[in-house]
């Protein structure tokens, strides 16, 4: 975006590999503090080579961020363990750097993305389901800030989150997606309570967050006030292609933990089985190289609408081959391993027993959009079909049916 | 004279009975709260079937202690009890352990024991993993000496609760039945934790037991079978009712919700999911229906009628439990909702008493389809 | 319905005996000429006892026309051919019962409960699907008649009828379900062309009927002018009560055809398919038994909604098993018998080979309501779930959207 | 390197050409009247697929004639028959007869019926019953002796249009391939009735005829493993073809045709099934290239891709042609419609070269999933 200051040359491969071996030669990950070699890191824009400048980046291309890791891969460097904070660097970043003011760009970004401060996101709410511009958590303003109150649910890492992007209605007199504005939140705000939501696997993944009166200086807002809609646009197209496209080996996922079941010779392990396996594993595999062709799409540069196939098959293929599972194992399919409340730092969708992940599966079909979504926006999006007849669109929110 | 499909008015008044018990006693709420609290059964809902319903004795004839119903009023609290998951063992005593104890000879010991389960004075269950099925070979795990029983069993239904247990053994002259005190100090029944949190399963142990005999060698097996076959029939009964509560609620769930402005239950696509929902519910009534009259009159198209409703109703029932979770959304994959009770209990009756598979292998004989070779 | 002269005693099963007993002791099966016999049968009462006398019954209970029945079977009388002559008696007599003049009832029932006139239906058009109301063939006032211009289609014995019932719009002005009338059709009116319609087994069992300006006395309409769609509505309910309901036994449609196909073990009866036929054989026999008990409800004067469940698995079923049937054949199943257009009398799902059982059982999922249709219908008439948002009730027929 | 998945450059260009030609010259409403009217087969077109695109030796090698492409350019003209239901011998000449001779050692016979055939000059197939799946044994029904061939195989695709025959036999010494001359007078080429009416098949007969024997034993089991293997990979190409012929259509009429005042295609349980079939197209696609890829490049990985690729689109061609004539309601079941085309079409395809049951049959073992004893 931003012009940078040095040569534009630079900002090819070589350049880039040239600048990371600079950079590791005067910021030895050997000898280097974990939490001042990621600083640095940020600070010489190899964080993420296409923000900015002074944020993190070079204002070079996306794809070359690949080079860069790969250097440090290969030096030992520590990496912000991407995985803890999966929504900052995939929602919360990409929103901050394009609604975001100068101020919040440089408060927010270098402790995110080094991974001192943990984000959440505090969107879905009980009555909302698939309909997020529903939202009903109330901000009201006050003096130079907001009192927000309401419920949010479905909320990964609230527990240990610093900040939260918040969705909030600051005009229910307004049609639905007029009336709301976004915010960052403050978790340690005396009105932020925090519960952890128990799922059907016994395991508390996800948790409840009740707003009572909290305070967010309107200096924490994003984008314009009612414009809150547009900016979680951004944020949601941004969690959309996170989902999916990781290069995957044969039997990478739940086909491989299934397969190896059948390996295994439980005792559901029949003639009568066997077509059903092959029929699921060549599913499996077939939808694992949709998402190897998704990927060569996008090298070269001609994206597909083939995300939304991947995570419509991913969400079927769980499901079927981990019920496919409980059934090879026969006597063993009616046991669990433990029911007890946990509270889990990441999810494993193909971990602990059969039991579980069976029950894990039902959520894929759920969480980051239901299957019933995707078929919309496949139809109507892909395929072109007219859109579902709807009466909210110009109704004030707090008149619609709910 | 041709079977009768439908629900007698006796029927109906016998599920009337149970409906409101369970309806006072037993809402799902209330179930949640128990696994909560890690009960993993309601004693004294159990108590006051047995004694007040007579829900623990209707097909043990009335010399016998019982009500001299048959296997069709079995079947229709068994569909009540899977309405509402209701945590008692009904399965595991006054269906398995009971038809086992119909199933042997007549003799004091038999009778005493039988009609104490009927009246509800004791509850039993059939030493066998639930996951049985219907024509498998006569069980090796337990070895019967001298009167004397030895061996393991994993995963039986309802055998925390049971005070005792009809066990199938393998003595010098061939399979046998025994009934064993579970209060004898060398059984020892350890709760296992249990995939369908409302039916527990327990691994039992002998160490060396003493048992009483109640069918020889000559009897033993079939009896086993035909035990094993009438609880897979009575099974098809719960699984309707699993498959009508998943139904019911998920329909009136998406009535009252709202999305972009409009019922859920508007949206066309969720509605012919409904739709072929019902139809399944509709066949799979019909199949366990069948399959308890044929039963219950002892008829020679008994198998292939049982055959038919488990492996059908076991799909539905499933089938019907995972719509109702995807469509509840979000709230269906909370614990707080008890969606997931009726998921559990209706993936682990797929896999009880046999899976659709495995009675599918045993059915096709049957009806002179036999498996490739 | 009209009180009869007889004594009322007499319309039990006994009584209906001892007059069919009586009737055929002055009617001689044996002697007697078909036709002369089946009318004589016709005005004793006992051609639908549950008929007004004079019109071919007693007013009896409908139930009670087996008892008849199967006097006259056991004796050896002819009957009126009812899988020849089904769109009459299914379909246009309760309609001319119900709707006709007394004229209409004496001059049109008593030929066609005799087969001496054939019936045919002249509702459906190319253009209207599934939405019957927005049936666009015109009839124009003229003088004491109406002018008929318009295409039908998917008309079974049009070549071979004499009468058609026929729904027309009469007034284009008006919404669409208040625009129709309804009418009886002679189909040797030289405005009436029939053509025959190939179907997918190339196979003609149905024709397109073209209205050329063809004449129509008022006399023969049923119904008042613009109450075509509430007339229409009674001979639609009656098909639906004609489809299905048939007692069958065990393996006693397409089930039984592929289950001794599997039993001469063709080339794909391996382990693999074993389950997928044994699962298809269970639903049947299931479906089976749920008509059997539709059955027992109706006699036990209970009727359920479980009709339509019967007709939407009796698709889902014959083209399952039909297409597996194929799979099971291998190389046969990629040959065909023959080609070329017939016109069959009759139509037999199971029959010919396991190509024509394919391609037929495809209309069983379109033909006399398609499966989506009843989906509809259960969603909403048995489960309560609320209508398809439609914008087509209050709209003049001429504008609205085709 | 990893397999490219994408149609390149090149790809798209010849496909380009292929279907300016078919939109041309086999528009449905062309291929139906020739149903109509009897004819099997477009020799006009078959003759400029052959002479003017070059479509018949796209993987023949330069010096024997060929282009010296690959079977990824072979698929993609396949693809582009299946979406016009092309009536052109492509299958039973081009890619199996064409890949068996590629499969022979080199020498004059071969060389100069695989030029001919590769030029268009003369057409040919592969004398097995179509349903023939990979791995299955080497066929009996021709006997070979002193260079004459006696039997019969029975459905043969392109048979009555071929001049030449491929004949698996087997010889004294064990499996051999023949090339027959079919104007030979003790050949038989009998055409039967197809139920793919797009596709001819025939019967041959062979009685006591001279053939030219092109690979002997210790290679003709291989040849023909490979040919119908590589025919098997390549039609799983075509029915993406014809799957997306089925969605793209459905999706128009639904488009443009109105029921109860609104567009089909508003119809939410509609819409649904129709973003089914496009995820199923996806992934159909994906398994397509990639196993035109792998044979492309005689990669070890070709009978697994070739498995997974035919087993998957079969289904989806035969569930995507299903759904089209059910989505077009009564017109759908025409004549004069040419969804049947694509029906049959797609239902012979499910057969053809392997069932998918077949396939994984063939498949699991490869990749250490065994068939249960």
């Amino acid at each position: 975006m931003s012009e940078s200051v040095t040569d534009t040359a630079e900002l090819d491969a070589e350049g880039l590999r040239s600048r990371t071996r600079e950079f590791l030669a005067s910021n030895d990950p050997a000898t280097t503090d974990r939490g001042e070699f990621l600083r640095a890191r940020f600070d010489a824009g190899l964080a993420w080579v296409h923000y900015p400048e002074g944020l993190g980046g070079l204002g070079a291309p996306r794809a070359l961020q690949s080079v860069v890791d790969a250097e440090l891969e290969a030096a030992g460097a520590p990496d912000n363990e991407p995985s803890r904070i999966g929504i900052g660097l995939g929602m919360a970043a990409p929103t901050i750097l394009a609604f975001g003011t100068d101020e919040q760009k440089q408060r927010f970004l270098r402790p995110l993305w080094t991974g001192d401060e943990v984000w959440c996101q505090l969107f879905s709410e009980p009555g909302a389901g698939s309909d997020l511009a529903s939202v009903g958590t109330r901000a009201e303003r006050e003096g130079d800030g907001w009192r927000v109150t309401g419920q949010k649910v479905w909320t990964s890492s609230a527990h240990n989150a610093r900040w939260a992007i918040l969705l909030t209605r600051t005009d229910p007199d307004a049609p639905k997606h007029k009336g709301m504005s976004y915010f960052v939140c403050d978790m340690t705000d005396p009105g932020v309570e925090v519960r952890p939501l128990r799922q059907i696997t016994g395991e508390a993944e996800f948790n409840e967050v009740f707003l009572n009166e909290a305070w967010i200086p309107d200096s924490n807002r994003l984008g314009e006030v009612g414009e809150g809609w547009r900016v979680a646009q951004t944020t949601l197209m941004n969690e959309r292609v996170a989902i999916g496209g990781r290069p995957m080996p044969r039997e990478g996922g739940m086909s491989g933990v299934v397969a190896d079941t059948w390996r295994k010779r439980p005792e559901g392990a029949d003639a009568a089985t066997y077509d059903r396996l092959m029929a699921l594993w060549v599913e499996a595999e077939a939808l694992r190289l949709a998402g190897k062709r998704l990927g060569q799409q996008l090298a070269a540069g001609s994206p597909g609408p083939e995300g939304s196939a991947m995570k419509l098959g991913f969400a079927r293929l769980s499901q079927e081959l981990s019920g496919l599972e409980l059934e090879l194992l026969g006597q063993e399919g009616l046991r669990y391993d433990d029911w007890s409340l946990r509270r889990p730092e990441t999810v494993n969708f193909t971990g602990r027993t059969a039991g579980y992940r069976y029950l894990r599966a039902k959520g894929n079909s759920i969480e980051g959009g239901t299957s019933e979504v995707l078929r919309n926006i496949i139809a109507e999006r892909v395929l072109g079909l007219p859109a579902e007849a709807r009466a909210d669109k110009d109704v004030p929110w707090k008149d619609l049916p709910r | 004279m041709s079977p009768n499909l439908l629900y007698s008015t006796e029927e109906q008044d016998l599920r009337a009975s149970v409906r409101d018990l369970l309806t006072d006693r037993c809402p799902p709420e209330r179930v949640l709260e128990r696994c909560e609290e890690g009960e993993t059964g309601d004693p004294a809902l159990w108590h006051t079937l047995a004694t007040q319903l007579g829900a623990t004795s209707l097909h043990v004839p009335d010399e016998l202690g019982g009500q001299g119903a048959s296997v069709r009023e079995v079947a229709v609290v068994a569909e009540e009890l899977g309405r509402f998951v209701a945590p008692v063992p009904f399965l595991g005593s006054a269906v398995l352990a009971t038809s086992a104890l119909l199933g042997c000879r007549a003799g004091q010991q038999r009778d005493a024991v039988l009609a104490d389960v009927a009246a509800g004075n004791r509850t039993a269950t059939l030493v066998v993993p639930l996951s049985s099925c219907v024509g498998g070979s006569f069980p090796t795990a337990v070895r019967a000496g001298e009167g004397r029983l030895s061996g393991s069993v994993r995963t039986v239904a309802d055998g925390a609760s049971a005070d005792c247990l009809i066990v199938p053994a393998r003595g010098a002259d061939g399979p046998e039945l025994y009934v064993v005190d579970a209060a004898e100090g060398r059984v020892a029944v350890d709760a296992v934790t249990s995939f369908d949190i409302t039916r527990p399963v327990s691994d039992v142990e002998f160490d060396d037991v003493a048992g009483v005999r109640i069918a020889d060698p000559d009897l033993a097996a079939t009896v086993l079978d035909d035990a094993v076959r009438t609880g897979a029939g009575v099974l098809a009964s719960e699984q309707v009712g699993v498959a009508e509560w998943c139904l019911d609620s998920t329909v009136e769930y998406l009535k009252q919700r709202y999305q972009f402005g409009r019922a859920l239950a508007s949206y066309q696509a969720l509605k012919h999911r409904l739709a072929d929902l019902w139809y399944e519910l509709v066949v799979a009534r019909a199949a366990a229906r069948y399959a308890a009259d044929q039963l219950a009159t002892a008829s020679d198209d008994a198998p292939v009628a049982v055959g038919v409703a488990q492996s059908l109703c076991a799909r539905v029932a499933r089938h019907a439990a995972e719509e109702c979770v995807q469509l509840h959304g979000g709230i269906g994959m909370t614990w707080e909702h008890p969606a997931h009770l009726y998921l559990k209990r209706a993936k682990a009756d797929e896999i009880a008493l046999g899976s659709p598979s495995a009675h599918h292998g045993v059915l096709g004989p049957l009806v002179d389809l036999h498996p490739a070779p």
